[in-house]
């Protein structure tokens, strides 16, 4: 059940040429990725839009289909029918290439992580590595598209989505580095075989330690920035800049864009999933009977549906407060907790380590948060009006 | 022609393209945009010569930062638009001559020498977890060097970008 | 024929490709640009010497090449915050009509 | 010093952290140093702190002597480092702990410490406080390395910073031009005995081959028949003379009192002064008979000349300078006559004292508003009465109060071995008038001070510098307040002194010479038997009934009617007007150097200017008119044969220039083009050379 389908995969690979075996296998891994994660896309705006609706006291889609179930199919088709706009002062080349640039390297990121055990489409030596590299791509699209459709909103939007890209991939890098400097290798499959195993009930996942919380929830906030996920959608702000880069798309380029947003946000929270909850190991020793992918697919959903909650929660942050966040709260939180990891290291196993790490952990939350809001002004604002 | 030539002649095509494009347009946008294509295919081919964490960190470095620091200064230096006058700079035949007479020096000292006549020895292993090693023992002194260089770079570049003094 | 010379060669190109983009265009960002290529030639070079050239196994080839690209890096963001300078102060990035120290 | 950061080869954990001692104060004054002026707690807090854990380390190194003294092993423990190099000999520095090193630790450390605090409260309202804390540091340091210094050359380095941070300390107010004034005199004074010193130390060098005090049997001071001993010991001598201000290099103590008063009880008065009489007890093992006999007279003639000056200072600070002049002379004495023992002991008693008095005058001066002239002063035991008992501790224990003050049994030991000297008789006798006049002045300020009635509010204005009294301030200014008690920080260190300077002589008294026997390495003895001698007892009676007389006759003088007015006239001078004024002029000291040497260097400056007009500038002026002539007929070649050519050349490099100016405009590219294109010559040539195509 478990290796059910690797097992499958190689009943399939046999069939080839000897020669083309192993191209033949990687084939059939991607089309397994791409058509996996693009059914999970499907499903998951249709959850998210209920879910929102729900949050906001109304039904979400609920005519397509069995309570709406269709939903997604209807969007597919309208959305493939629909005419492609492109502005007459475009710059067409590139007007067409950025949804492809943006996709592309989001299926890309996918490669790199294990969904199962034995089920990681390629195992690079330096796959973390990997993820970032491609994932730097999409800032480059997203600057094509904006730039591209010669439309000032759509300018707008790209310089403040590439700025905050390029400000939150640093804690998003930087927090990954522990899990990093622990597992010893950049290596997704090493990463996920070193959280295995249960110590007293609990399992040895990373974020179950003090510098692997404060490293998980960094990099849970910048992920949820670096794919422009409220409460981090200035880019897209429809009430500021009409939607933000991909104004001037429509019909199936749109739909590339929301399907790229959408890898893109599953392949970082699934790297969240390697790099700190375990990957694809049961959270309990007694659970192991269930499906390695299943585990990962529910961790995924899990953490999806969180960033849904949070969307429907929050409001949205303003650009001076997305860049302080950035830098003087998630950055110095970041190096600290590299500085942590290392500590917890070299300071052997004990209760020691725990109270030293959770410690300095908290005290610099404190330190810093007090610094971050110090400033702030975060009362209801105070509305003037014209006499 | 075996896989690896055909990919190789492929990846050196576009390089070569992508690069003589950088150097056309006239839109400097578009050099920016085929720059990150070019510098892609050559992290591409540092990963068919078996050197994948620096491919790995030429397209994070290129294709993630220069380029989108390149089309940030474009787009701050008025440079997006297509510029209506000419775009060489007086004595252009000049130094695409020169450009041509180092290419020629080059490529003689390349085909000339017979040192390099040698077929492919066995892929060497080049391990993120080598590198790091090396990297922290013997290689630690550039290493911290590196981190005080680009710290200094950062803070020269936020000083040098900075509003200019109205005395100045 | 061999290997390693091909790869020299798409570098001398490339190498020569940039100098001409540094030597022939006005726009002072192409003239980084193309000392951006020149570098990325001179790294192809590390990088095939290494695999093809004796003991690859002490690494010299990766991690000079590792170092460079952080060089470059901070050249490319040093150059281009001068060149964001220059066009405040002589409003254009011409390097033709930049040719005078006092504004 | 950091080079000892490495395990010491010999000795034990002490020799470890002995170096820790002077760094701590040192780095406080380096922390001190870049602190602003704002900042007064942080300095003084630094500074204090320092040397609170000085003094811990000092106590843990003294128990451990005391320690190893009472099981009677080896007392002393060095520990040596090499320093520089000069072809193969190593230049080792040390550090060493013995008895004597450790005795005066802690005296220095304690007797420090109580005075940083002092001043704590005395410079509350001086805005240089921070500086003032980070020279005090710097002393504390350098005289701590003096102490602890086991090598000639460390001492020696230590010996000069000492003179610096006096210097600097004199000179604190440097905007008073009598304060600069005397910073220059006593730096300048005392570098003629350190320059005696460098050059005994460089012959001792030449001669024992190391400066290394104690180096397991190879140290200087363990070289048994060292030729021409008493030579460098007498150039050594010199330098202490110099710093602790004996005959005739004495001048610039007095005036040394322009610094702040905490300055002049901690350096000149408890430390640094005493810090020559340390380097005699130091390197006593070289002093030979005859070097002990110079030391001998000087001590005497010093101590009996400086308190007869004392007698009729009327600035209450030089009245202490003179007395620590004739203690130090009288210290001196003990060492020339009764070997390290005597001298040390009443070093220590005197240091305490000497403190005490001068923290007790400093305190009267700040009650005083600033006033320092004793006849504008009187009746004070009424306003401030701590600094009043405290003070007359100090001054019976200066004066040898019998039995209870820890001066009389120094003084005694002193007197003692003196009297017990084989060569001559006199140094005892001068002693002795020393030691009665002591006594006769300490009454006289005492009665001048603290009784009478109070000359401060009304006093017709004393004309400026009569008498070496200040300059009168405006009435204003000081008519203004009541003088009033020190505030309680600068008072707590005066009780602590006075305690000790009245106990500290148990620690020497003939019944149980504690202190003789720890410097000598035994365990000491308690007996009564050494007390009762006959000979002992005479001589204690002798001084006590010396020290009686001194008080008796002073309080005859002033006690009986103290003076009323400010302008009055000593009773002394009354009796003995003339002797008065010599005294009072300080047997014109200062004006005979003035004459002798001063106007020596004038006449000799001024010899050489002489000489420079006429004889120099005349062969000059010849040559001139020479040169001038010979260049009439230069400048005709000149102009018309040599000018044409250089014109003609000047336009050559002319349009050279402004041909070659051209590659030089500012465009880049172009010099980018130069630069490949040479770059692919240099190529070509390299590997083809020119011949190949």
């Amino acid at each position: 059940m478990d290796q059910l389908f690797v097992t499958l995969k190689h009943w399939l690979a046999d069939f080839a040429a000897p020669g083309w075996q192993p191209i033949f296998s990687a084939l059939l891994s991607i089309a397994a990725i791409i058509g996996t994660f693009a059914s999970l896309f499907a499903l998951t705006t249709l959850l998210e839009r209920k879910g929102l609706g729900r949050m906001q006291n109304r039904y979400g889609p609920n005519r397509v289909g069995p309570c709406g179930l269709l939903q997604p199919l209807a969007d597919g088709v309208k959305s493939l029918t629909k005419e492609d706009l492109v502005p007459a002062a475009a710059d067409r080349w590139v007007f067409f290439m950025a949804p492809l640039t943006l996709v592309v390297p989001a299926f890309l990121a996918l490669a790199v992580l294990p969904v199962g055990r034995n089920m990681t489409a390629v195992d690079l030596d330096s796959g973390v590595l990997f993820f970032f590299a491609v994932g730097a791509a999409s800032e480059v699209a997203v600057f094509m598209a904006g730039w591209s459709s010669r439309n000032k909103y759509s300018l707008l939007g790209a310089m403040r989505a590439i700025a905050q890209m390029v400000s939150y991939e640093v804690p998003l890098i930087l927090s990954a580095v522990p899990v990093v400097m622990m597992t010893g290798s950049l290596s997704t499959d090493a990463i996920v075989a070193a959280q295995a195993g249960y110590a007293c009930g609990l399992p040895n996942w990373y974020v179950l330690t003090p510098w692997g919380l404060a490293g998980f929830l960094l990099f849970l906030i910048a992920a949820m920035a670096e794919c422009n996920r409220s409460p981090f959608d200035l880019p897209e702000g429809e009430s500021e800049i009409i939607a933000g880069y991909y104004v001037e798309y429509s019909g199936f380029k749109f739909a590339l864009f929301f399907l790229g947003e959408y890898i893109g946000m599953f392949a970082v929270s699934g790297l969240a999933v390697t790099l700190f909850l375990g990957g694809w190991q049961a959270p309990f020793a007694f659970l192991t009977w269930l499906p390695s992918y299943a585990w990962f697919f529910g961790k995924l959903l899990a953490l999806i549906a969180l960033f849904i909650w949070v969307r429907g929660t929050l409001p949205r942050l303003r650009m001076d407060q997305l860049m302080n966040l950035a830098w003087k709260f998630m950055l110095p939180m970041a190096l600290l907790n590299i500085a942590v990891a290392g500590l917890w290291y070299f300071t052997g196993p004990g209760w020691a380590r725990w109270l030293t790490c959770s410690l300095v952990v908290g005290g610099a939350y404190l330190v810093l948060g007090r610094a971050l809001l110090s400033g702030a002004h975060l009362g209801p604002r105070a509305y003037r009006y014209a006499e | 022609m075996t896989f690896p030539a055909l990919t190789f002649a492929l990846l050196a095509a576009v390089i070569l393209s992508a690069a003589a494009a950088v150097m056309m347009f006239r839109n400097l946008v578009h050099s920016a945009l085929v720059l990150a294509v070019a510098l892609s295919g050559l992290a591409a081919l540092y990963l068919q010569l078996h050197a994948q964490f620096v491919g790995f960190a030429q397209l994070l470095v290129y294709v993630g930062a220069v380029a989108i620091l390149i089309v940030f200064a474009i787009l701050l230096t008025r440079g997006n638009e297509p510029s209506d006058q000419v775009i060489f700079s007086p004595g252009r035949w000049v130094g695409a001559g020169i450009a041509l007479a180092v290419f020629g020096v080059l490529a003689r000292v390349i085909l000339t020498s017979r040192l390099l006549a040698g077929s492919a020895p066995p892929a060497p292993a080049a391990a993120v977890k080598e590198i790091g090693q090396r990297m922290m023992e013997r290689y630690v002194l550039p290493l911290e060097v590196m981190g005080l260089l680009l710290t200094v770079a950062l803070i020269g570049a936020v000083v040098l970008a900075l509003r200019e003094r109205p005395s100045g | 024929m061999p290997p390693l010379p091909c790869y020299l060669l798409l570098a001398a190109m490339l190498f020569a490709i940039g100098l001409a983009a540094a030597l022939t265009r006005r726009n002072a960002i192409i003239v980084l640009i193309g000392i951006e290529l020149m570098l990325n030639a001179a790294n192809l070079n590390f990088i095939a010497f290494w695999r093809y050239g004796p003991n690859p196994e002490t690494l010299r080839g990766v991690l000079f090449v590792i170092f460079a690209i952080g060089v470059a890096a901070a050249e490319a963001a040093v150059g281009l915050a001068l060149i964001i300078a220059l066009h405040k102060h002589f409003k254009t990035t011409h390097v033709d009509q930049v040719d005078s120290m006092r504004g | 010093m950091l080079a000892i950061a490495q395990p010491p080869p010999e000795g034990g954990l002490e020799s470890g952290c002995l170096w820790l001692i002077p760094v701590l104060p040192l780095a406080a004054a380096g922390i001190g140093a870049l602190l602003g002026r704002r900042q007064r707690r942080i300095a003084a807090g630094l500074a204090i702190g320092s040397m609170l854990l000085a003094l811990i380390l000092s106590c843990r190194a003294f128990v451990e002597v005391l320690h190893r003294v009472g099981q009677g092993g080896v007392a002393r423990q060095s520990f040596n480092f090499h320093w520089l190099q000069f072809g193969d000999t190593w230049l080792t520095l040390g550090v060493v702990l013995d008895p004597l090193t450790a005795v005066m630790l802690v005296m220095v450390s304690f007797v420090g410490l109580l005075i940083f605090i002092y001043s704590v409260g005395y410079m509350a309202h001086d805005e240089n406080f921070a500086r003032f804390f980070c020279f005090l540091s710097l002393f504390a340091s350098a005289m701590l390395g003096v102490v602890i210094a086991n090598s000639l050359l460390l001492l020696f380095i230590c010996w000069e910073l000492v003179g610096l941070t006096s210097y600097l300390l004199i000179g604190f107010w440097y905007h008073k031009p009598s304060a600069a004034a005397a910073a220059k005199k006593a730096f300048i004074t005392t570098r003629i005995g350190d320059l005696a010193f460098l050059l005994g130390m460089v012959w001792l060098y030449s001669r024992a081959g190391t400066l290394l005090f104690y180096d397991a049997g190879r140290g200087c001071l363990e070289w048994t028949g060292l030729p021409a001993s008493t030579g460098i010991a007498l150039l050594i001598f010199c330098g202490a003379v110099g710093k602790s201000g004996q005959l005739p290099l004495h001048a610039w103590l007095p005036d040394a009192m322009e610094g702040p008063t905490p300055v002049s009880a901690l350096i000149h008065a408890a430390t640094m002064v005493a810090a020559g009489v340390f380097l005699v007890a130091r390197v006593y093992p070289l002093m030979g008979t005859t070097s002990l006999t110079v030391v001998t007279w000087v001590g005497a003639l010093t101590a009996l000349f400086a308190a007869t000056v004392a007698v009729a200072q009327t600035d209450i600070k030089r009245i202490l300078a003179y007395s620590t002049v004739s203690q130090l002379g009288f210290m001196m004495l003990g060492l020339g006559v009764g070997g390290v023992a005597v001298g040390m002991f009443h070093l220590l008693t005197h240091a305490f004292f000497k403190a005490l008095l001068f923290l007790g005058a400093g305190s009267v001066i700040h009650g005083c508003h600033e006033e320092q002239d004793i006849r504008r002063m009187g009746g004070l035991r009424r306003w401030m009465p701590v600094t009043f008992a405290t003070y007359v501790a100090g001054m019976l224990a200066l004066s040898g109060f019998p039995l209870i003050a820890s001066g009389f049994w120094s003084k005694d030991e002193i007197l003692h071995a003196a009297h017990a000297w084989t060569v001559s008789s006199w140094p005892f006798y001068l002693g002795l008038m020393a030691a009665f006049l002591t006594a006769f002045y300490m009454t006289r300020q005492v009665v001048y001070v603290f009784f009478g009635k109070s000359r401060l509010a009304r006093d017709p204005a004393i004309k400026a510098g009569q008498g070496g009294a200040l300059p009168a301030r405006p009435m204003v200014e000081r008519a203004a307040s009541e003088p009033h008690e020190s505030p309680r920080v600068m008072l707590v260190p005066l009780m602590i002194l006075a305690v000790f300077a009245v106990l500290l002589g148990f620690a020497g008294t003939p019944a149980w010479p504690w202190l003789r026997a720890f410097l000598e390495g035994r365990p000491a003895s308690f007996a009564f038997g050494p007390l009762l001698e006959p000979e002992a007892l005479w001589l204690m009676g002798l001084s006590s009934l010396v020290a009686l007389g001194g008080i008796g006759l002073g309080y005859w003088f002033y006690g009986r009617r103290p003076p009323v007015r400010t302008d009055e006239v000593d009773a002394l001078a009354r009796v003995q007007p003339e002797v008065f004024t010599l005294l009072e002029k300080q047997y014109f000291v200062d004006e005979i150097y003035q004459w002798s040497v001063v106007s020596f260097h004038a006449w000799w400056a001024r010899l050489c200017v002489q000489l420079d007009e006429w004889v120099w500038d005349f062969v000059v002026h010849l040559l001139a008119y020479a040169a001038v002539g010979l260049s009439w007929l230069n400048r005709f070649l000149d102009e018309y044969v040599v000018n044409g050519v250089f014109d003609q050349g000047c336009r050559g490099l002319t349009r050279g220039g402004a041909g070659l100016s051209h590659l030089q405009n500012g465009r880049v590219q172009r010099y980018l083009r130069v630069i490949a294109l040479a770059a692919a010559a240099l190529i070509w040539f390299l590997l083809w050379g020119w011949g190949a195509a």
